[in-house]
């Protein structure tokens, strides 16, 4: 019973943590200025919170293989997310999207 | 059954706001992509009515590929609409 | 059709604008009259479905009653539903070919291999994954979710997603390098596409052969347990609906992101302006 | 032999539309003689039907072995294997008339093996699709059909290239909104009986007559199919999508694409959904919209110039006098539509084929480019002579019986209704008198130097039309005495079937 409460805790906080970096994410995809800096915020907190989110609910789960499925999609999504991010800021920055400098004014200009 | 429904409500008005937002942008990549979101909250949808297999299917078809077809059509055509 | 094209075009408009509500409100009364959704006494849940219900997992040997009613019970009507799939590529192969406008040369970003070594690393892993799952959907499918629909549509996304980084066939002019083509060509999708078709039919035809009716798989001679025969020829024509749409897909892709010159598909020719 | 037809009729098309891509694909040669093998294989196997349905009655064959309302069931009765047979004649010469290849207008891109085997791949998808429908006795399966026609209706439409282009979008707007439609009823009618197979529903029906959405679903289905069917004030499609298509493809499809959709609201509304209140009063509304339509079609084609234009609207006015019959419901009122679907798809095809091929060669669509083609081609233009007489009724065309028998009809019903479709039958005969004398007047006695803009000298004389042009025209042109000389065979044939079938629902529901 108790280590069941504890699993179910330590699940608990894994889930917390992950919401946490995705609001994160959400926070800096709307704050931050520019196209990379965006990119940079939703992909390495995209990732991190959706990891973490799925180690919870692995742990959560009461079949083995419910389990084991969720670790194979967090392995997917370990490769597919980053990977994800890099195609696009490579395609941003092939296409000639401008950085956007802390002495420039922020703007959509800077957008595309 | 409560907690269902107001998922379901959530889900209903997500799929509005992404299905009107894909209508009303001008730059079809954005639509592409709203389109996209739209198909997965409508898979979601499907999952939680039981029907799997056509939420499957919805995945497939509306999440994944058609919105590379939107893409590459928008990629060959001009990209605003106006 | 000249003069009165004003005031036609404004009452058609008019026109238009009644039908909507007027379809909305047909159908939200039709919908309020209608059995409650998901009650077991309506006559959708109490005519045919018991059957169904009841006797597909021994009849057809399919233990996902979706895959028996697609498959087996309705499977004329799948067999009409992949040929619209097919329809589809075969009519986008024309048109696309055929409309005027930009030349069919690739839009830049979408055609050259993308040239990066971190997408390199993880297509070689993300690809044969992908493949695989499908033909896990396809197999599967007579238990879980899943299908040859299903099955096809991821496969052909794995070959979009090579075809995205890694890019179509180049034939070598000086500029880029000469490129052989990962995954089918779009001749090779088309002639995939076909063959799904072929082999569909071929099944149902087979049947009649050995003295069903079209799609009978039934009388197939591959056993003696007719639930098992059936579940055999199942999974014939899921792999054949798996042809289709994978093909299908690779076609539209091809067709819509390439253009038929790269492709090594001579479908257009040079045209001059009419209008 | 009777066992293996249907499976047959049905399947062949299919094979047919994967096996022509593939070997165009494969081997990069011309497809013709594989494709008219199978159109001859599926004519074959229609014909077989029809002479076996009238010799031994109809037959019910249930595919995948699975019978009733579990599978779906095909029915084949004097009915439909007139039409399976019309559509699967269509198709030899629509497939003859291919090797034409696109029309030379400069839009279209050039022919190549490969292009050649995915046009005829679209067409033996397009007779399978309407084949499919014409067989069906389910309901959804005939969605599903209808989708395969329309979106190889769409592929052909649009493979001229430039305005068909424009034209074949225009159609898919229609026909997509016209399927949705139809799928919303047939979800409505699964709702209310639990069942998609047509007798089942007939047999069911009576039960949950009272429902508001029984009415909502008989309209829905109506609006949809007639959409389909170009029922006069939904006929937006159809002056360009027939104007447009390269001749080839105009020549089948103008034919018997919309009767396909005609004949399945006579098998719906006509048969299976007649017996309710709704129905019933849908199919009055239809007769007054035939009115409407026959004369509309008539009046605008008087006002056309070019004559593919004129043609297409003399179609609208045909499709009215069809769906007149189909909305009067009585005996002789079927035999009408069914005949007159016959006639006007034999005379229809004829005119395409010689008016686009005329249009495609003499560089223009004029009635002035026909000055003087009768002296230059008298055996092409007295094919499309009697086809014309036959759009008009004149006797011993097939166009003349199948006017007697719905303006017989006519009479016999009796009513407002009756007496409006009489006069607008008659009316629409003036009115293609008018219309077709006028083409016909410039093909055999006037010379090219009256017209206009005549430059005598860039045309050379000769036969009008190439050779895969001028055999359907002049085969047509003889089917369409046939059909009129032996009318009365037909007519014995079409309408046991067709009163045995409404006397069985009648007398199943309860």
């Amino acid at each position: 019973m108790a280590a069941s409460t504890l699993t179910e805790g330590f699940a608990i906080l894994l889930l917390a943590a992950g919401l946490f970096f995705i609001l994160a994410a959400v926070i800096g995809i709307l704050r931050l200025p520019d196209f990379f800096t965006r990119l940079h915020a939703m992909g390495k907190c995209d990732t991190a919170g959706l990891s973490l989110s799925l180690l919870g609910l692995a742990l959560l789960a009461d079949d083995l293989a419910v389990t084991v499925k969720l670790v194979l999609v967090l392995a997917l999504v370990a490769v597919a997310n980053p990977t994800a991010t890099h195609a696009l800021a490579r395609a941003a920055s092939r296409a000639g999207v401008k950085v956007w400098r802390p002495d420039e004014p922020a703007g959509p200009a800077g957008e595309r | 059954m409560a907690e269902g429904h107001l998922i379901s409500i959530g889900l209903l008005a997500a799929m509005v706001v992404s299905a009107a937002c894909a209508l009303a942008v001008k730059d079809l990549l954005t639509a592409a992509a709203l389109f996209g979101a739209f198909s997965f909250l409508t898979a979601t949808w499907f999952a939680l009515l039981g029907a799997v297999d056509v939420a499957f299917t919805e995945a497939c078809v509306g999440g994944a590929l058609t919105t590379i077809l939107f893409v590459s059509t928008a990629f060959r055509t001009s990209r605003r609409f106006d | 059709m000249g003069a009165p094209r004003h005031g036609g075009t404004r009452v058609r408009w008019l026109l238009g604008a009644a039908a909507f509500p007027a379809l909305f409100l047909g159908l939200v009364l039709g919908m309020a009259e209608l059995p409650e959704f998901g009650d077991p006494g309506s006559p959708a849940s109490t005519h045919v479905s018991p059957r169904f219900i009841e006797d597909a997992a021994a009849e057809t040997g399919a233990a996902n009653m979706v895959t028996a009613v697609l498959a087996d019970y309705r499977g004329y009507d799948t067999l009409g539903e992949t040929a619209v799939i097919f329809a589809a590529g075969l009519g986008c192969l024309v048109i696309l070919a055929a409309a005027g406008g930009r030349p069919n040369r690739p839009a830049a970003g979408m055609s050259h291999p993308f040239g990066s070594v971190i997408l390199d690393a993880a297509t070689r892993i993300l690809v044969p994954v992908v493949l695989l799952f499908a033909v896990y959907v396809l197999i599967h499918g007579h238990i879980s979710p899943g299908g040859g629909f299903q099955g096809g549509v991821l496969f052909g996304s794995g070959l979009i997603m090579m075809r995205l980084v890694w890019g179509p066939a180049h034939a070598g002019d000086g500029q880029q390098p000469e490129v052989p083509a990962f995954g089918p060509s779009l001749r090779g999708s088309l002639i995939l596409a076909c063959a799904g078709i072929l082999g569909y039919a071929g099944i149902g035809l087979a049947a009649m052969a050995f003295g069903g009716e079209f799609l009978n798989y039934g009388t197939l001679p591959l056993g003696s347990d007719p639930a098992h025969v059936r579940e055999l020829a199942t999974l014939g024509i899921e792999a054949a609906v798996f042809l289709t749409v994978a093909g299908t897909v690779g076609v539209l892709f091809d067709t819509i992101s390439i253009g038929m010159r790269e492709s090594g598909v001579p479908l257009g020719s040079e045209r001059g302006p009419r209008e | 032999m009777r066992e293996l037809l249907p499976g047959l009729l049905v399947a062949l098309p299919l094979v047919g539309a994967a096996l022509v891509p593939l070997v165009a694909a494969l081997f990069r040669r011309t497809t013709r003689v594989a494709a008219l093998t199978l159109h001859a294989a599926i004519f074959a196997a229609a014909l077989g039907l029809f002479w076996s349905a009238a010799a031994a009655g109809p037959i019910r064959y249930a595919v995948g072995g699975w019978p009733g309302p579990w599978g779906i069931e095909l029915w084949f009765d004097g009915l439909s294997t007139l039409i399976a047979l019309l559509v699967a004649g269509m198709a030899c010469f629509a497939s003859f008339a291919q090797t034409f290849g696109p029309d030379r207008d400069r839009t279209a891109p050039a022919s190549t093996p490969l292009r050649e085997g995915l046009l005829r791949g679209a067409l033996l998808l397009l007779v399978g699709g309407l084949l499919g429908i014409v067989a069906t006795r389910d309901v959804f399966n005939l969605f599903v059909f209808l989708e395969i026609s329309s979106l190889a209706a769409y592929t052909l439409v649009a493979s001229g290239g430039g305005r068909s282009t424009v034209a074949a979008f225009r159609y898919l707007l229609a026909g997509t909104a016209a399927g949705s439609l139809y799928l919303f009823g047939v979800g409505f009618l699964y709702a209310l009986t639990g069942t998609l197979n047509m007798d089942d529903l007939a047999a069911r029906l009576p039960s949950v007559e009272a429902d508001a959405a029984l009415t909502v679903a008989v309209v829905l289905i109506a609006v949809g199919l007639s959409i389909k069917a170009a029922l006069f004030p939904l006929h937006g499609w159809l002056p360009d999508t027939y104007v447009y298509t390269p001749t080839p493809a105009a020549g089948f499809i103008a034919a018997v694409m919309a009767k396909v959709s005609a004949y399945a609201l006579l098998r719906l509304l006509g048969e299976v959904l007649a017996g309710t209140t709704a129905g019933a009063v849908v199919l009055e509304i239809m007769i007054w919209l035939g009115v409407a339509g026959v004369v509309a079609g008539g009046v605008l084609a008087v006002a056309q110039r070019a004559v593919t234009r004129m043609l297409a609207w003399s179609s609208i006015s045909a499709m009215g006098m069809i769906l007149i019959g189909v909305g009067m419901g009585s005996a002789l009122a079927i035999t009408g539509a069914l005949f007159h679907m016959a006639a006007h798809a034999l005379a229809k095809g004829c005119l395409f084929f010689g008016a686009g091929g005329i249009r495609a060669l003499e560089d223009g669509d004029g009635v002035d480019r026909w000055a003087g083609l009768g002296s230059r081609a008298p055996w092409t233009l007295a094919a499309l002579t009697v086809a014309a007489l036959s759009m008009i009724g004149i006797p011993p065309t097939a166009g003349f019986f199948s006017k007697y028998y719905l303006l017989s009809a006519s009479i016999a019903a009796g009513g407002p209704a009756g007496i409006a479709a009489f006069a607008a039958i008659i009316l629409s005969s003036l009115l293609a008198t008018v219309y077709f004398l006028r083409v016909l007047e410039a093909a055999w006695f006037r010379t090219p130097g009256d017209a206009p803009e005549a430059d005598s000298e860039r045309r050379p004389p000769g036969p009008v039309l190439p050779r895969p042009l001028a055999v359907p025209v002049v085969g047509l042109a003889v089917l369409v005495l046939l059909t009129g000389i032996f009318a009365r065979p037909f007519e014995r044939h079409v309408l046991p079937d067709w009163e045995s079938g409404t006397a069985r629902i009648s007398a199943e529901a309860p």
